[in-house]
């Protein structure tokens, strides 16, 4: 396990507009990765979720909440952490695939998308008393290299 | 988000510009929805090509235009999907009910 | 003076590899502000310039030392502190144009491309020891509007 | 950083991919510029339309490399200079020395 000086961490108020900065760091943390373009997207996808979480549900849009991402790995696999100053849930009911009563819902697919798109999501207590999603990506290398010297990460 | 509106003879093309992230930013699409249907609009064209992400509560935005167009009888249709919203549609199975078009032509002429 | 909880924090290790991320954070932070391609470009290379010279100079690339980036702000104008941990600097040798003899110079640009592409630059001791450069931009709103409705940041 | 090579009749292309920021990243870089002019190549034409931005100790990268051709009696010039980079070059007078082109045949003909 890498040390926290090896880790990118990043602090938003609770507001749905800092999402963007959220998907932002994400991606570009990996971009150099020589992973996937759909493997980088989804997982920017999965963290933009993570992040609306908790912000709705956990700090519930309160003024003067944050949201913490941190975020560590490589070319082989990152690992991204995200946590909210609410009250903390029991993810366990959300554990399901979604059925045929569930297309049309207007909600509730969060959590489902994160699964899908990242190879480990897991709920703990985060350090202060919220919850803190964990999100794990081993990207695919994309298959047809550049061929050129590639140098750095 | 910022959104257009164009009429293609009966057909209402809505482009979206930006991100649909739910919550206020994205009212005016919700609005924009509610509004067609007031005025009686059955046939509704997003153009999601200008789109550079969504995330599970627009998605919301649109399963909610698109159900309440389909119970007054109209239907709500989907052009210029990117590759990452495509990625969501595939995942959350709803590329089985938003009929999805590449070109915006072949899409309006679907309608008919 | 916008209170802390209206604002974004970064921190990440002193490597050059994270200087996307820097890059990444500001102009996503800006990105739906309306603001001319040229603003956002300009103040993400600014942020690069003094989060490169927070690592090196500041951190000299030493191991579990951080750079931080503090942004707060809105279409009016955004302000940007990087801090690092360093010995702090005199900064007033810096403070003048480049001339003739520096064109063909192989270093010593930093601090003249802050300036040139921001409002305000300034330098001050950090909350810790080392250095803290602000700057501050005003952006030019786009002139051609798209004419839609637009709501949000 | 990624960078590949091309000969266009006596012209060297460095084709550049990435961000150009300096230190062991960009090792890449310095080392095939020194490498043509070892290689005695004096027609360095590096294509920037790839990058996606460089610092100031980039910039010194290609600085280097400038002068040391130019000692040589050899020339380096630019081609597909992004927007942003184009800003950088300008404020910093750089614009005023190294040459830089929009077309890859127009900068290729200019060795002549
Ligand atoms: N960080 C969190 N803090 C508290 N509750 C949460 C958190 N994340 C998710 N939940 C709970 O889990 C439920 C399911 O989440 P999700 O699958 O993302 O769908 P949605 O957010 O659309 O309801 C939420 O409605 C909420 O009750
Ligand atoms: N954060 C800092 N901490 C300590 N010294 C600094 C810092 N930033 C700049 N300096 C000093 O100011 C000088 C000029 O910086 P700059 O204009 O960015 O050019 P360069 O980084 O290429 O030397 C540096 O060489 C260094 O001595």
């Amino acid at each position: 396990m890498p040390q926290p000086a090896d880790q990118v961490e990043l602090r938003i108020p609770s507001q749905l507009r800092y999402l963007a900065v959220v998907d932002a760091v994400v991606q570009a943390f990996a971009a150099d990765f020589g992973w996937e373009a759909d493997d980088i997207n989804n997982l920017g996808t999965a963290a933009i979720e993570a992040a609306s979480n908790a912000m709705e549900h956990g700090n519930r849009f309160a003024e003067n909440t944050n949201v913490w991402l941190r975020m560590r790995g490589d070319a082989g696999g990152v690992e991204v952490e995200i946590e909210d100053q609410g009250p903390g849930f029991d993810h366990r009911p959300y554990e399901r695939e979604l059925t045929a009563d569930d297309l049309l819902k207007l909600r509730g697919r969060g959590i489902f998308i994160m699964r899908s798109f990242m190879d480990e999501v897991s709920f703990a207590p985060g350090q202060g008393h919220g919850t803190c999603v964990r999100l794990v990506k081993h990207g695919h290398i994309k298959a047809e290299q550049s061929g050129g010297t590639s140098t750095g990460a | 988000m910022t959104i257009q509106q164009r009429d293609i003879g009966d057909v209402v093309v809505v482009d979206v510009h930006g991100k649909i992230m739910g919550g206020p930013d994205s009212d005016g699409l919700k609005q924009a929805l509610r509004d067609l249907m007031e005025r009686g609009a059955h046939k509704v064209l997003v153009n999601l090509g200008d789109v550079t992400w969504i995330n599970s509560s627009g998605l919301g935005i649109l399963i909610e235009g698109f159900s309440e167009l389909r119970r007054q009888g109209g239907s709500l249709k989907l052009v210029h999907v990117p590759p990452r919203i495509e990625s969501l549609l595939t995942v959350t199975k709803l590329s089985t009910i938003f009929e999805s078009y590449r070109q915006e032509d072949e899409a309006v002429r679907s309608f008919a």
